[in-house]
């Protein structure tokens, strides 16, 4: 209580970016080579599929909901993508099924939720089996490849130092941060995530809005999709297995509250950037795919913990 | 009070118990028993029914333990890589070739460590206060660590036959391990509705506020919550583990995902305070009964690729059965 | 053996009877983070007195009854149970040394029924507490609720029975114990004055035992009524304690205060002379089991006060006319235009209509958000332009309310819970006066809100009618209803009873129509 | 308009990230030097042979033992060799886009050699001809990659032959070609790509030459022993004329012959498959597994980094026909295939002999 800390540095964000910095503090100690530009530019490559549907998926958490089901969305978008080209679509109109088909899959979603009432946990934890199985049943769980060149290099070209699916996650972040700082919207979702009675009482058309994220996050599903199948040349039933866990994980480290209404964009890039120079990392440097699981899941709680404590502290 | 209304109040606890998702499952597995009957006289068999219990039976124990720690509001998501790790702890104990302990020691150890898994996740909820879903979320992945070193690229091949037998052998005709579902089972029983604890962990579950108010020992119970599904983690593991002869690193991937589900199906409130056992053990059931039904049904190969879309399609069909007459009920 | 503890701690003036003192409260002291909650605050309660305290609202009633319920520990000061200390911060030690408090909020459990809520915590046990005794439970929890004079479906999850049942039940949890002094925490909030009246019965009951209650509630008339002393805490400092023989009604309420009151805010309303166009006309509104066949008009300018007991329909109906719930059948016509079938609320807000909820905090406000987000939520589409919200002309709009409707806020930005019961309400207000809708439901718009806070809400919502405005005030506040209805109508089990104009109306009447005829409480 | 800028980055963060960028700053400050050192050895790799080898073997899925059993031939070879650093590594959870994360990692880190047993060839082919753009030598072993993402497969056995391997071994535990016969095979996922590739060419070898051969079902085990023990109980039941078992994974192979063994048909219903050894000793003794098809995993291991090592000194290059593997001695090349020969098959009477 005596020598308080400036506000500044009292919150989540500043927590993370002083973990970052004790990491690359670290780094630069033992590999510095990992710090390279070219290196991060390249292994940055992992994360922007992640990062992109971090994005909505904040905007849920932020509501109170969750959607565990953007692992099957993609899935089920890449093989459509997949199908659709092998039937003789030029690729272009396949992609844009593929988002099609992930904004009626997280309309699904969306719709069930604000229809029945049903906790967002449940229905998705269903579709997530239900959208993975039909991914699976349309395309016999055969891998769908050989896209057309001009589609795979959208998943290796570097434009301005920045992968362009660097540049797809900047310009989507640039609209989110839009929508959570500048737009009514912002207000309205932080409102239903505090408190979403009193927001249906303000006559905030909330179900309109949840309906509209769920089918956002179906959408920066399918977009993650294709963006995988051009990086990787290649659409499967398989893809994105376990994406959400590391999604949420992301989310949830940038101080975003599970329970809804807190939480900042700022909070969860450095969530994304923190998760994934550790994973990067412990592999880049120890060549250990177990100490990789063991470091995240002790850095996610250790995170969390120490958010809860300076949280606490600043509230008492 | 209300001599004239004890009669009423009986008939409604019928009609509501009716329209309970309780009795939806249960109508629901009948249904599926009579059809698959139709269709397979076998799928009755004794030995099929025996061997889908012994398959349900780990998921039911865990289902116990985790069905509490929904209804006190919370969420356990590591018990899927608590199981791997307490395989691997029980496997390294009692294989010849590592710690070489005995059998009963090997036994022991792992329900402790099962406990002590349990309450770390229930220390870092009840007095660290920092969300179960994050904790158990950060246990889920490095515990599935551990488990990779502690096995260190080699399988267990060599359980002792003593543990072996909690596995595959049986006492009176029926499996060792449904022996162990049934103690369970009733413990259950006894704590949700014979125990105080039980009417403390609903209590806090319901209004953790209004707890708070009342003097109830919230953090405790929580913490207590958390040792018991441990715990009941690693009875499921000393059971279900050694009905196989080989103690691989993958144990337990993706029984988190099964266990809620099967909890969720049953009725239980992700938001806290409600919970039937008789759903949850049904959800379970119903969960485990789905793999053996599509087989017997013999689908052709084709359809062998739609399982998984059927499954899930059955889970939201589950999932949906009861707000679905609810909200049909409202004009 | 008393006195000689007693004179250890000298520091406040003992009188005579304080030796007797059943419970005694010394120099309370409790802060939240920075803010002084409790300063000196010293209070004792002699065997058999009902003791009243008063204050408005902030003025640390509710913190000084945790503490004295063990709920939470003082900074300073200690509290003695005649004359042994009770054990501080320990709800459980505390309510077995035979001190029970009923809080503000009903502590119950909504998924639990009636008998487990009424013995949570201190179920008894066969086989040292291994085995609960359902059956002498059950019989315990029936007992104490007979005792209260009430009869509650036991076997029902408690969520499912209605406010006032849930509070009998909070209460019946706090009777169950043997108690020494028993707190009420505004127990008849959410009361009807019949079901206040069974409350009071039990308490007598208590009362003639030896019991001490320790009584807080900001209706003045039930204090007057009922206690033999009162305390009055002001900013979290005593004022004083006074038998209640000895002081006016105005006094209590100036020291509660501050300052005196508006003698003129009592006034009764004049009888409205010109003819205002109508402005919501509802027909033949009803839905099953809730309400039943409602026909009434409001004009322009005209506050129509809606009385009833809880649990007769009033909230549904402004609900259902502000589209948050389905009606079976029925019409509601609003300037001459009738509302489309299954109209949602943005539908009703578009034409002109504000609801402000009975319970503010879960439905009126977004508590951890800014008085600025509350109070321009409703009208965030005002502020929004191409780019997003104008948030130069939002933070003028919201200021401009703040002094409008007279928000005490250190700055627009700090977070509607800081502010008092009184003030959160002012914004519930004030968030639809931006929209200058035609149509103010208002349900229970002073509900736990202090004597000066209520005051002022009157005031506006008098303004408000002035300006052209039609209200609906629904309100269990007697004299509120009273004071400012023009006109009212009695609801009783879903049905409207009768119907009065304001100048002529009296509680009596009301009260008489509010009751249901033959038997009581078909709930 | 401008307040859209100004709150994208409240002013806390704006502290934070130049406090940041400084301290990212001052930890590369003091590597500048060095790197340039770093680089130029780098370049050197790619020019010229070098003293030391950097060889990553990346398995399938780490934790297996048969991949531990190949790794511990590879750390022979690698000590054999004296001058070539071993780095084994490999997704824990088999994840076919994990592994090509790895492969890009290892590219950037300038390793010379990189090889890998591709889990999902299509996944990880672009990863691996980006290595190859980079000036590595990227071969496969274990199970072949897309020809032209690698320059030489390490071939223990192709996936033709592995296939037809187990049909045959088992027609041959059924008692020969004329027994009619219906068999199932328990797969890892629907999804695992090696284990597709290997279903097409059993269902070729079975329709071509074993027209008795009945498959009626392909069930999935999710990698999960549990559930492949589940699942071959429950086939056993809903095909009660069901002959043989096909556990086509290390998982589903012992979960499979498990659930013959509980079932009291040992001998009656033969379950073959891919296996080590010693997984597998307690059911070829009992009579539930008649024989198990395997290579010798350390020598494959071994003759990996040996091919390795050969690429990145120059010694092995595209269109020889022998290759000298060390202790193995002389191996043949066919293309681009350098072969390891002999396959094992573990029966009752040799299976003591090996303890991998």
């Amino acid at each position: 209580m005596k020598a308080r800390l400036p506000s500044w540095l009292m919150n989540p964000e500043s927590l993370l970016i002083g973990l970052g910095m004790a990491f690359w503090l670290i780094m630069g100690k033992l590999d510095h080579s990992f710090l390279q530009w070219e290196v991060q530019q390249e292994l940055s490559t992992h994360i922007w599929e992640t990062a992109l549907m971090a994005l909505p998926m904040t905007l849920i958490i932020l509501t109170g909901g969750i959607d565990l089901s953007i692992g099957s969305i993609m899935s089920l978008s890449a093989v459509t993508a997949g199908l659709l080209h092998q039937a003789g679509w030029p690729m272009p109109m396949g992609c844009l099924a593929a988002m099609v088909v992930g904004m009626a899959c997280g309309w699904f979603n969306g719709w069930f939720i604000t229809r029945f009432k049903v906790h967002p946990l449940m229905i998705t934890l269903a579709s997530m089996a239900a959208f993975r199985g039909i991914a699976e049943g349309v395309s016999q769980a055969r891998p769908l490849s050989g896209f057309p060149e001009s589609f795979t290099r959208m998943g290796n070209d570097v434009w301005l130092g920045l992968p362009i699916a660097g540049w797809i996650f900047a310009g989507s972040l640039a609209m989110a941060a839009w929508i959570m700082h500048a737009h009514r919207l912002g207000r309205c979702i932080h409102a239903i995530g505090y408190n979403e009675q009193a927001a249906r009482f303000s006559g905030l058309r909330v179900d309109r809005m949840l309906l509209g994220l769920y089918t956002l996050s179906g959408l920066s599903a399918a977009m993650a999709a294709i963006l995988f199948m051009a990086r990787r040349n290649t659409a499967k039933a398989d893809i994105g297995a376990g994406v959400e866990l590391g999604v949420i994980t992301a989310v949830v480290m940038g101080g975003v509250s599970i329970f809804g209404g807190r939480g900042t964009l700022a909070g969860v890039c450095l969530g994304l950037f923190l998760i994934h120079e550790t994973r990067e990392f412990v592999s880049w440097h120890w060549s250990r795919d177990e100490l990789n699981l063991l470091a995240l899941g002790v850095l996610l709680i250790l995170s969390v913990v120490f958010q809860q404590l300076l949280g606490h502290k600043r509230a008492s | 009070m209300n001599p004239s209304g004890s009669k009423p109040n009986v008939q409604q606890a019928w009609l509501s118990l009716l329209r309970s998702r309780t009795a939806g499952l249960a109508c629901f597995t009948t249904l599926i028993l009579v059809w698959m009957s139709l269709w397979n006289p076998t799928f009755l068999a004794w030995s099929n029914m025996r061997d889908i219990a012994v398959a349900a039976a780990p998921v039911c124990i865990i289902s116990c333990g985790l069905m509490l720690v929904l209804v006190l509001g919370e969420i356990d998501i590591s018990v899927g890589s608590m199981m791997g790790v307490l395989a691997a702890a029980m496997g390294a104990m009692a294989s010849a070739s590592r710690w070489h302990l005995p059998p009963g020691v090997a036994m022991v150890g792992t329900l402790i460590l099962g406990v002590c898994i349990g309450a770390i996740n229930g220390w870092l909820v009840a007095y660290l206060k920092v969300p179960s879903i994050m904790v158990t979320l950060g246990m889920l992945t490095a515990l599935r660590g551990v488990t990779e070193v502690i096995m260190g690229g080699q399988w267990i091949t060599d359980l002792p036959p003593e543990l072996r037998y909690l596995g595959t052998g049986s006492w009176l005709e029926i499996p060792i391990c449904l022996w162990v579902t049934a103690t369970v089972v009733l413990i259950s029983l006894w704590l949700i509705h014979r125990s105080t604890l039980g009417r403390r962990i609903y209590a806090i579950g319901s209004h953790p506020k209004a707890a708070r108010l009342a003097g109830l020992p919230i953090a405790r119970t929580q913490c207590l919550v958390f040792a018991w599904t441990g715990f009941l983690t690693a009875v499921a593991t000393l059971v279900s583990v050694p009905q196989l002869s080989v103690v691989d690193s993958g144990i337990g991937v993706g029984m988190e995902l099964l266990v809620v589900t099967c909890v969720v199906v049953g009725g239980t409130a992700v938001s806290g305070g409600i919970g039937n056992l008789t759903g949850v053990l049904l959800g379970a059931l119903l969960m485990t009964m789905i793999s053996t039904v599509l087989i017997f049904m013999k689908l052709g190969e084709n359809a062998t690729y739609w399982s998984k879309a059927i499954q899930g399609l059955f889970i939201l069909g589950a999932i949906l059965l009861e707000p679905w007459t609810r909200s049909r009920k409202k004009p | 053996m008393l006195d000689v503890r007693h004179s250890g701690c000298n520091k406040t003036v003992l009188t005579p009877e304080n030796a007797m003192s059943l419970l005694v409260a010394q120099q309370i002291h409790h802060s939240y983070g920075g803010t002084q909650a409790l300063c000196d605050v010293s209070l004792e309660i002699e065997p058999g007195e009902w003791h009243a305290l008063c204050g408005e609202n902030g003025a640390g009633k509710s913190t000084l009854i945790k503490i004295i319920s063990g709920v939470e520990p003082p900074d300073q000061g200690n509290v003695t149970l005649e004359g042994n200390p009770l054990p501080m911060g320990r709800v459980h030690a505390v309510e077995e040394a035979g001190v029970v408090a009923v809080h503000q909020e009903p502590v119950v459990f909504p998924h639990l029924n009636a008998i487990d809520n009424v013995f949570v915590g201190r179920e008894p046990g066969r086989l040292g507490g291994l085995w609960l005794d359902r059956d002498s439970m059950a019989h315990g929890a029936r007992q104490v609720i007979h005792q209260l004079g009430e009869d509650l479906p036991l076997e029902q999850p408690v969520g499912e029975l209605s406010l006032a049942q849930r509070q009998m039940v909070s209460i019946a949890r706090a009777l169950l114990n043997d108690c020494r002094i028993l707190i009420l925490d505004e127990p008849t909030a959410s009361l009807s004055a019949r079901e206040t009246q069974s409350l009071f019965r039990a308490i007598k009951q208590l009362q003639a035992r030896g019991v001490g209650i320790l009584y807080v509630s900001h209706r003045l008339e039930e204090i007057f009524q009922m206690a033999d002393r009162v305390t009055v805490l002001r900013d979290g400092r005593m004022v004083g304690t006074h038998s209640i023989a000895s002081i006016q009604r105005s006094d209590l309420i100036q020291m509660m205060v501050g300052r005196p009151l508006d003698a003129s805010s009592a006034a009764r309303p004049l009888p409205r002379e010109e003819q205002a166009p109508t402005l919501l006309e509802v027909q033949g509104l009803s839905r099953a089991g809730v309400f039943d066949h409602i026909d009434f008009t409001i004009q322009s300018g005209e506050i129509l006060g809606l009385s009833g007991l809880v649990g007769a329909g009033r909230t549904e109906i402004a609900r259902a006319i502000f589209g948050l719930d389905s009606m079976d059948t029925g019409s509601i016509t609003l300037d001459g235009q009738p509302m489309p079938e299954g109209f949602q609320i943005h539908d009703a807000m578009d034409r002109g209509m504000a609801l402000v909820p009975e319970d503010r905090q879960r439905q009126g406000l977004i508590l951890p958000e800014s008085v600025e987000d509350n109070l321009t939520l409703p009208s965030l589409k005002a502020f929004s332009k191409l780019l997003g919200l104008d948030r130069d002309s939002r933070g003028k709009a919201a200021r401009r309310l703040i002094q409008r409707m007279g928000i005490k806020t250190a700055k627009p930005s700090s977070s509607a819970q800081s502010l008092s019961g009184g003030n959160q309400q002012k914004i519930v207000l004030g968030k639809w006066v931006y929209r200058q809708p035609r149509l103010f439901l208002l349900d229970e718009p002073t509900r736990g809100v202090d004597v000066g806070a209520k005051e002022e809400v009157h005031r506006m919502i008098r303004t408000l009618a002035r300006s052209g405005s039609a209200i609906l005030l629904i309100s269990s506040d007697m004299p509120e209803i009273l004071q400012l209805s023009d006109r009212i109508l009695v609801l009783c089990q879903g049905r409207i009873r009768g119907e009065v104009t304001g100048s002529q109306a009296t509680a009596e009447q009301l009260l008489e129509w509010a009751l249901p005829p033959e038997r009581p409480d078909a709930a | 308009m401008k307040h859209c800028f100004s709150l994208l980055s409240p002013p806390h963060l704006l502290r934070g990230c130049l406090i940041a960028w400084i301290l990212f700053l001052s930890a590369c400050g003091p590597s500048a030097p060095s790197k340039s050192t770093e680089t130029g050895a780098d370049n050197q790799a790619v020019v010229a042979p070098k003293d030391t080898i950097t060889i990553a073997l990346i398995p399938k899925k780490k934790g297996l033992p048969y991949f531990t059993s190949c790794a511990s031939g590879a750390e022979a070879a690698a000590q054999e060799l004296g001058n070539v650093t071993l780095i084994y590594d490999g997704p824990t959870d088999g994840s076919p886009e994990k592994q090509a994360s790895m492969i890009e990692q290892y590219a950037l880190k300038g390793v010379d050699v990189i090889a890998v047993s591709p889990n999902d060839p299509d996944v990880v082919a672009p990863a691996m001809r980006k290595a190859r753009e980079k000036g590595i030598h990227v071969i496969a072993w274990d199970a072949d990659a897309v020809t032209d993402a690698r320059s030489f497969f390490v071939n223990q056995s192709t996936a033709q032959a592995i296939a037809y391997g187990m049909v045959d071994t088992m027609v041959r535990d059924l008692g020969g070609p004329e027994i009619r016969a219906q068999v199932a095979i328990v797969t890892a996922y629907l999804t695992a790509a090696n284990q597709n590739i290997w279903i097409e060419h059993m269902k070729t070898r079975m329709a071509d030459t074993y027209p008795n051969l009945e498959l009626v079902a392909i069930k999935p085990s999710d990698e999960d022993q549990k559930l492949a023990f589940k699942v071959t109980q429950d086939l056993m039941k809903a095909y009660p004329d069901i002959k043989g078992f096909f556990g086509i994974s290390s998982v589903s192979f012992p979960g499979a012959a498990e659930a013959v063994k509980q079932a009291g048909e040992s001998g009656k219903v033969m379950v073959t498959g891919l296996a080590t050894p010693n997984s597998m000793k307690a059911y070829v003794k009992d009579g539930t597994v008649k024989s198990v098809v395997l290579w010798n995993t350390a020598e494959l291991g071994y003759l990996t980094v040996q091919v390795g090592a050969a690429l990145a000194q120059g010694a092995l290059k595209a269109g020889e026909t022998t290759f000298e593997a060390g202790k193995l001695g002389t191996k043949q090349i066919e293309g681009d295939h350098v072969l390891l020969g002999d396959i094992l098959v573990f029966t009752k009477d040799n299976i003591d002999q090996y303890d991998f």
